[in-house]
C-alpha cells in the first residue's frame, strides 16, 4: 500500500520548528508520560516495531506501552477500570473501525461513567483512533464515524488538522479528567508545521481560522479543514475557513460570528451525512443566526452509502481540494450573480 | 461446614454483621418499595448475602470491588455506609452517586468502590482494569470482578479473563452463580462449566455460596494466592436468589427449589456460631439490635435528605 | 415498578378495531409468521414468559421464537448469517441500551454487508429493541439512540408512535430485504387506537400528519410525536405536527412543504441533541429552505447529559406535553406578536 | 502424513489442484503488485494453503464457508471462480463482489460464500446463523466458521462457541492456526490452548496446517460427525505464514522459523502423491500447466473488465 502517495500532501508554511503530525503527537506522549509517571499507553499493536505509524517509536518509556490482544471491547474496561483507579491511560486503536467492537465500553461506560455517580468520578481516559482512507480499504476499514460519537453525551472528540493542534490537543486530552475520543486522520500523519518544543495545551471547544475571508465560511474539521485549506489557496477563495478542532464540544460562536458576517455557510465533512457534524453545524446556525443563512447553506459529505473498495470509487467517495474549491465558488458567485436565494 | 478452628470468634460475627446488615435492607425495600418512594428497579441479594461478605471479609478499604447491577450486598459488604445506600435508594442528593445512579450504580471510592454498571458483563473488565493500576503502581492491592452466571455468557468474560492471565494480574473473578439469568436457567444460557474454563487461565477455588464460612475459607485462600502470585484466580460459588430477578416478587422456578430455613446464609451462620460456641444467642440479639438501630437511623438520614436540584438539568 | 402509571396515557379515537401497540407488534409478528415459515424471532429473554413485554405472547409459532444468552454481539451476527442463508430473522432486544453492545455486528456487518458486496445481498434483518424509560434506571437503561444510529450508512430507522404503524412499519420492515432497525418506546405499548386486522404495510420514509394547522410545524417522531399531539389538542395549538415514523429514511418532503406554509419549526425529540434526529430536521431545513426559517427554529431535546436516576431529574430529562406546548406557544406569540426574527 | 488407503488417487489430485490454483493467485499478486495495479490490501495465504482446501473438499456448494480478512485461500477451495476474484482484486465491477468489497470481501453465494469481514472475529458468528439457518429449515448443510488464532482473543469467539453448542448447531470451528496476529506470537494475544477451551463446548479435532492430507483426513471426520449429529465441531490446524500480515514483503520473525521447502504445503503433497503413486510427474505438470493457462485467461478477464462507474455515489 503505497502511503507514500498520499502522505505528506501538504504543510503548512511557518517559522518555528517543523515536525510531523506524527511525530507531534509522539512528543505529546512522550513528554506527557515523562511529566507524570500515571500515563501509559495500551492498545492492539501499540507496542509493536511499527509503533501505530510512527507515533510510538522511541518514547523515553517504553515500559509504560502495553500491548493487547484482540479484545477491543474489554480492553476499554480494562482502559477505564484503570482510570478510575489513578492512572491516565491512553487506549490506541490503529482504525477507528475497531471503535464498534468497544461501543458497550464508550457508550455506556467510559462516557456515562462520570454523570452516572453525581459527577464525582474522575475519568482521565483518551481513546486515540485512527481514520484510515486508502487503497481500496472498503467499508470496514475506511470510516470516520465522529458524527456517531459525538451523538454521545460524555464524551469529548476531538479532531486535529494540524501537527501544532495534534500535540497541543493530545496534552490537553491526556491532563483532562475526563474521557476524550481522539481521532486522527490518517492522511495528516506526514503533513508538517510549526510545533512549539515545550510543552502546551490547546483547550477543547476552541476553533480556530484557517484562513478569513466575506463570501463565504467554510466549516471543515481534520482532513477536511487541510483540503479545504487548500482549495482556498489554490483558487484564491474569499473564505472565512474555520477549523473546529472539536466536534464536541463545538465553538458554536465562532461559527456564528462568521456565518453572521458572510451570510454564507459550507461545512465540509468527511463523514456521513445523516445525524452528523455537517447537519449539526447547519443546525446550530439554523436555529441561532437563521437570517444569516439566506445566501445558502450546504454539507459536503461522503455520500450516505458505506465506503466502496474500488480506488475509482473510493476517489469519487472522498471529496476533495478541487471538488470543495468547485463548490465553494458555485456558492459564492449564485450568490453574488443572483442575489440572495429568498 | 468446614472445621471452626479456621475462622475466629471475631470473624464469625463480622460476616454475622454484614450479612444481617445486608438482609436487614432487602427487608426494609421489602416493606416499602410498593409505595413507590423508592424509584428505582431493585435487584435483591436475599439469600445470596454470604458469597460477597465471605469475600469482601478479607479485603482492605483501598482494594477495589467491582459490580454489576446486583449491588447491594457488595456495596454493603465492602464497607459504602448504609445510610448512603439508602439514601441512593430513594433518590436524594446524599446518596452515595448523588441520587444520579439509583440501586443499579453505586459508588464509594473510598472504600474501593469506583462504580458499578447496569449493562451486564463489562464490570469484569473493569475490575481487571484497577488490578492493572495496582500492578503498574506497585501498588499491593487486590481487584475483585463479581458477576453472575449470565455474565459468563458475554464475550467480555473470555476477553478479561485472557487479558488478566496474559499481564499477570491481581484480580479475582468472583462468579457469584445464582444459576439464573433473568428466568433463564444456567443450563439454557450456558454450555460449559465456567470454572473448567477458568481453569485454562487460573488457578480456581470453589465455595458453597449460601455458606458465609465456606466462602470466607475459599475466599481467604483465593485472595492469598493473588497477593503472593499478584496473579488472577477464579472463584465459583453457586448459590440461591430467592426473588424476582427483579423487584419485590417472590418467584417459584420449576427448576430451582429453595428451602427458606435450610438455604438461608444467616440461619446457617447462626447455628454454626452458636454450635462452635463462637458466639451466645445474646450477643447476636445485640448485633441485631446494633443494625436495627443503625438501619432506622439511615432510613431517617435518607428521608431528610433533599432531593437533588432540577436546574442541575438545564442547559 | 409501576409501569401502570404511565402506560395507556393516551389513545387515538379512530374508527376501526382497536388495538394497544403492544398487541399491534404482536399481531404483525404473528401474521409474519403464520404467512412465511423463513420468519423467525431471536433475542435473549425472547421466548421467557413474559414475552418482550407481552409482544411476543400467544404467537402460533412458539417454536420459531428462539431464546439466546447474554450475548448480544454474537447473536446480531447469528442472526445476519441467518438473513443472508434464507431466513427472515426478526431480532429483539428489550432495551436499546444493549445494542451498543452489538455495535460492531450492527455497524461494520448489519449496515454494511449489502453495499460491501456491490449490492447482491439481500439481508432481511430486523432488529427491535425497546426505549426504556422509567422509574429511576439511570444512565444505562434509558438511552433513545436513533440519532446514532441514523449515522450508519446501509440502516433503516424506524420509530412508530401509534399502533396502527407499529403493524404496518413492523409488517415492511419483515417484508423488505434490507436491515431495518426498529425502536419502540416501551411508553407506547398500551396506548391504543384502531388497527386493521389483515396484513398491510407502511412504506418506510413517509411520515404523516397528526394534525394540520398554520402557524408552526412541529416534527416528532416515537413517544414525542404522541407528547406533542397531547400538547396540541390540550391547548389547542395551531401547529401542523408531523410524525416523520421512520427517522431513516426521512420523508424530507413532507417537512419541507410544511415548515415553508408554516414558517415555523419545533422538532421534538426524545434522544440526545448533539448529531441528532432534531439536528438532522433542522439542518435539512436550512438547506433546502432556508426562507422559511426567518421566524426561528428550535430543537426541544433531552439535555446533553446522560439520564440521572432520581426521579425528580428524570422527569425534567424528559420533555412532556406540557413544556412542548410552553414552548410551541413561546414560538408561535414572539413570531406573531414580534414580526419575523430577523 | 497418514497412510495413502485413507485418501483416494482422485481425492489427492483435487487437493493438488486446488492448492496450487491458490499459490498462483499469490504468485501473480507477488509480481503486480508493487506496479499498484491492484489498489487493495492483501493478506496472502502463502504457505497456509492446506487449511482451507483440506477442510472445503469435503463440502457442497450449499455449504457455506465464512470467512475474515485473509480470504483467498478460503474463497478458491471453495469454488469461487478465480477470475471473479481476481477482478475483484483489479477493482473490477465484474469482480465477485462488483469492485465494493476489494481483497477482504468476497462474495459467492453460490459456493456458499455469503460475504467475509475485516473486523477480527465476527465472521465466527455468522458461520453459527448459517448453520442456524439449515437446522431451521432442516437442510443438511453444514457451515464452517474459518478464523486465526487472532480471533480467538475476541469474545465473539466465545460467544459464538457457546451458542452453537448450546442451541446444536452444524458449524465447523476451523482455527487457521498461523500463530500469529499481525507480529504479535501467539502466546502473547492468547493464553490458554484454543482447542482445550473448545473441547468444553463440542468435539475437537487437529490436523497438521501445513499438511494437506492431514486436514483432509480430520476434517473428514469432523465434518461427518456434524453432519451425523448436527452439532458443531472444532478443528485446529497449525500453519505458517510466510509473508508480513498484509502485503507483498518477506518478514523473518524471530520465533517463528519456516523453511519454505519442509514446510511447503504443496511440496509436501506432491512428495506424497509421488512418493505413494498416486500420481506422476507429468500428471502434476499437466495440472499445473491448466492452472497457468485458467489463470492466464482469468488475469484477462480481469484486465478487461470495466471499472464500476462512479456515478453510483452521486447522490
Ligand atoms: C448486555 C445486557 N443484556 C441484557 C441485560 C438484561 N439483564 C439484566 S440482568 C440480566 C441477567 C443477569 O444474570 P446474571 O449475570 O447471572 O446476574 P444475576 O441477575 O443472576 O445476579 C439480564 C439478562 C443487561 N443488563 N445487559
Ligand atoms: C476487531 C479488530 N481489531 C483489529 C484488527 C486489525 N487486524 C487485522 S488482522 C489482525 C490479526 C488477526 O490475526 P488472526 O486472527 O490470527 O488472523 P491471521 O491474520 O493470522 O490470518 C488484526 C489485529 C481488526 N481487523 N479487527
Ligand atoms: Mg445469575
Ligand atoms: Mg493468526
Amino acid at each position: 500500500m503505497p502511503w507514500s502517495r498520499f502522505e505528506k500532501q501538504w504543510s503548512i508554511q511557518e517559522e518555528g520548528r517543523i515536525l510531523s503530525y506524527k511525530d507531534a503527537l509522539r512528543e505529546a506522549i512522550d513528554q506527557a508520560m515523562c511529566l507524570d509517571p500515571k500515563v501509559f499507553a495500551i492498545g492492539l499493536d501499540a507496542d509493536d516495531c511499527y509503533g501505530v505509524y510512527g507515533s510510538m517509536l522511541n518514547l523515553s518509556h517504553p515500559e509504560r506501552v502495553l500491548g493487547t490482544p484482540i479484545s477491543e471491547n474489554a480492553m476499554t474496561g480494562v482502559a477505564l477500570g484503570a482510570a478510575l483507579t489513578g492512572m491516565r491511560p491512553i487506549h490506541i486503536h490503529m482504525r477507528v473501525d475497531f471503535l464498534p467492537v468497544a461501543m458497550d465500553q464508550i457508550t455506556n461506560y467510559v462516557s456515562k461513567w462520570k454523570a452516572m455517580f453525581g459527577g464525582k468520578p474522575k475519568v482521565p481516559l483518551v481513546i486515540r483512533a485512527v481514520v484510515g482512507r486508502g487503497w481500496g480499504c472498503g467499508a470496514q476499514h475506511s470510516q470516520t464515524l465522529h458524527g456517531m460519537f459525538a451523538h454521545l453525551p460524555g464524551l469529548s472528540v476531538v479532531t486535529p488538522a494540524t501537527p501544532r493542534d495534534a500535540k497541543g490537543l493530545l496534552l490537553q486530552a491526556i491532563a483532562l479528567d475526563e474521557p476524550v475520543l481522539f481521532l486522527e486522520h490518517r492522511w495528516l500523519y506526514k503533513n508538517e508545521g510549526a510545533v512549539p518544543e515545550e510543552m502546551y495545551t490547546i483547550p477543547l471547544g476552541k476553533g480556530q481560522y484557517l484562513r478569513r475571508g466575506d463570501s463565504l465560511t467554510i466549516v471543515a474539521p481534520s482532513l477536511a479543514a487541510i483540503h479545504s485549506l487548500q482549495a482556498c489557496e489554490e483558487h484564491d477563495l474569499d473564505v472565512d475557513l474555520i477549523d473546529p478542532r472539536t466536534i464536541k464540544p463545538l465553538d458554536r460562536e465562532l461559527i456564528l460570528d462568521s456565518v453572521r458576517r458572510t451570510g454564507r455557510l459550507l461545512v465540509v465533512d468527511y463523514d456521513s451525512p445523516v445525524c452528523g457534524f455537517a447537519s449539526e453545524v447547519l443546525a446550530l446556525v439554523a436555529e441561532e443566526a437563521p437570517e444569516a443563512l439566506l445566501a445558502g447553506a450546504q454539507k459536503m459529505t461522503f455520500p450516505d452509502v458505506p465506503m466502496p473498495a474500488s480506488g475509482v470509487l473510493e476517489r469519487r467517495y472522498y471529496p476533495d481540494p478541487d471538488r470543495i474549491a468547485a463548490k465553494a465558488k458555485a456558492m459564492i458567485s449564485r450568490v453574488k450573480g443572483e442575489g440572495a436565494l429568498v | 461446614m468446614m472445621e471452626n478452628a479456621q475462622i475466629k470468634p471475631a470473624e464469625g460475627l463480622d460476616l454475622y454483621e454484614r450479612m444481617l446488615r445486608i438482609r436487614l435492607l432487602s427487608e426494609h425495600i421489602l416493606e416499602v418499595y410498593r409505595d413507590d418512594v423508592m424509584e428505582t428497579p431493585v435487584h435483591l441479594t436475599l439469600g445470596q448475602e454470604a458469597v460477597a461478605v465471605g469475600v469482601c471479609a478479607h479485603l482492605r478499604d483501598e482494594d477495589v470491588l467491582s459490580l454489576g447491577h446486583r449491588t447491594h450486598a457488595g456495596a454493603l459488604a465492602k464497607g459504602l455506609p448504609l445510610k448512603s445506600l439508602l439514601a441512593e435508594l430513594y433518590g436524594r442528593s446524599t446518596g452515595c452517586s448523588g441520587s444520579y445512579g439509583g440501586s443499579m450504580h453505586v459508588y464509594d471510592p473510598e472504600h474501593g468502590i469506583h462504580g458499578s454498571s447496569a449493562i451486564v458483563g463489562g464490570n469484569i473488565a473493569l475490575g481487571v482494569g484497577a488490578a492493572l493500576s495496582f500492578k503498574l503502581q506497585s501498588k499491593e492491592g487486590v481487584a475483585v470482578s463479581m458477576f453472575g452466571d449470565g455474565a459468563c455468557d458475554a464475550g467480555v468474560f473470555w476477553e478479561s479473563m485472557n487479558y488478566a492471565a496474559l499481564a499477570g494480574l491481581p484480580v479475582l473473578f468472583l462468579l457469584e452463580d445464582n444459576q439464573l439469568s433473568n428466568v433463564m436457567p444456567k443450563s439454557k444460557h450456558l454450555y460449559p462449566d465456567p470454572r473448567a474454563i477458568a481453569a485454562n487461565f487460573m488457578p480456581t477455588y470453589f465455595a458453597d455460596g449460601t455458606d458465609a464460612i465456606s466462602v470466607f475459607l475459599s475466599a481467604k485462600e483465593a485472595i492469598s494466592e493473588i497477593r503472593r502470585t499478584g496473579r488472577p484466580a477464579f472463584l465459583h460459588c453457586p448459590t440461591k436468589r430467592w426473588m424476582k430477578h427483579q423487584g419485590v416478587e417472590e418467584e417459584d422456578l420449576p427448576f430451582i427449589h429453595i428451602d427458606r430455613e435450610k438455604d438461608c446464609p444467616i440461619q446457617k451462620l447462626e447455628s454454626f456460631l452458636l454450635g462452635a460456641r463462637m458466639a451466645t444467642p445474646g450477643e447476636l440479639k445485640q448485633v441485631r439490635a446494633h443494625l436495627e438501630e443503625e438501619l432506622e437511623a439511615a432510613i431517617h438520614y435518607a428521608r431528610q435528605s433533599p432531593y437533588p436540584p432540577v436546574q442541575a438539568l438545564e442547559v
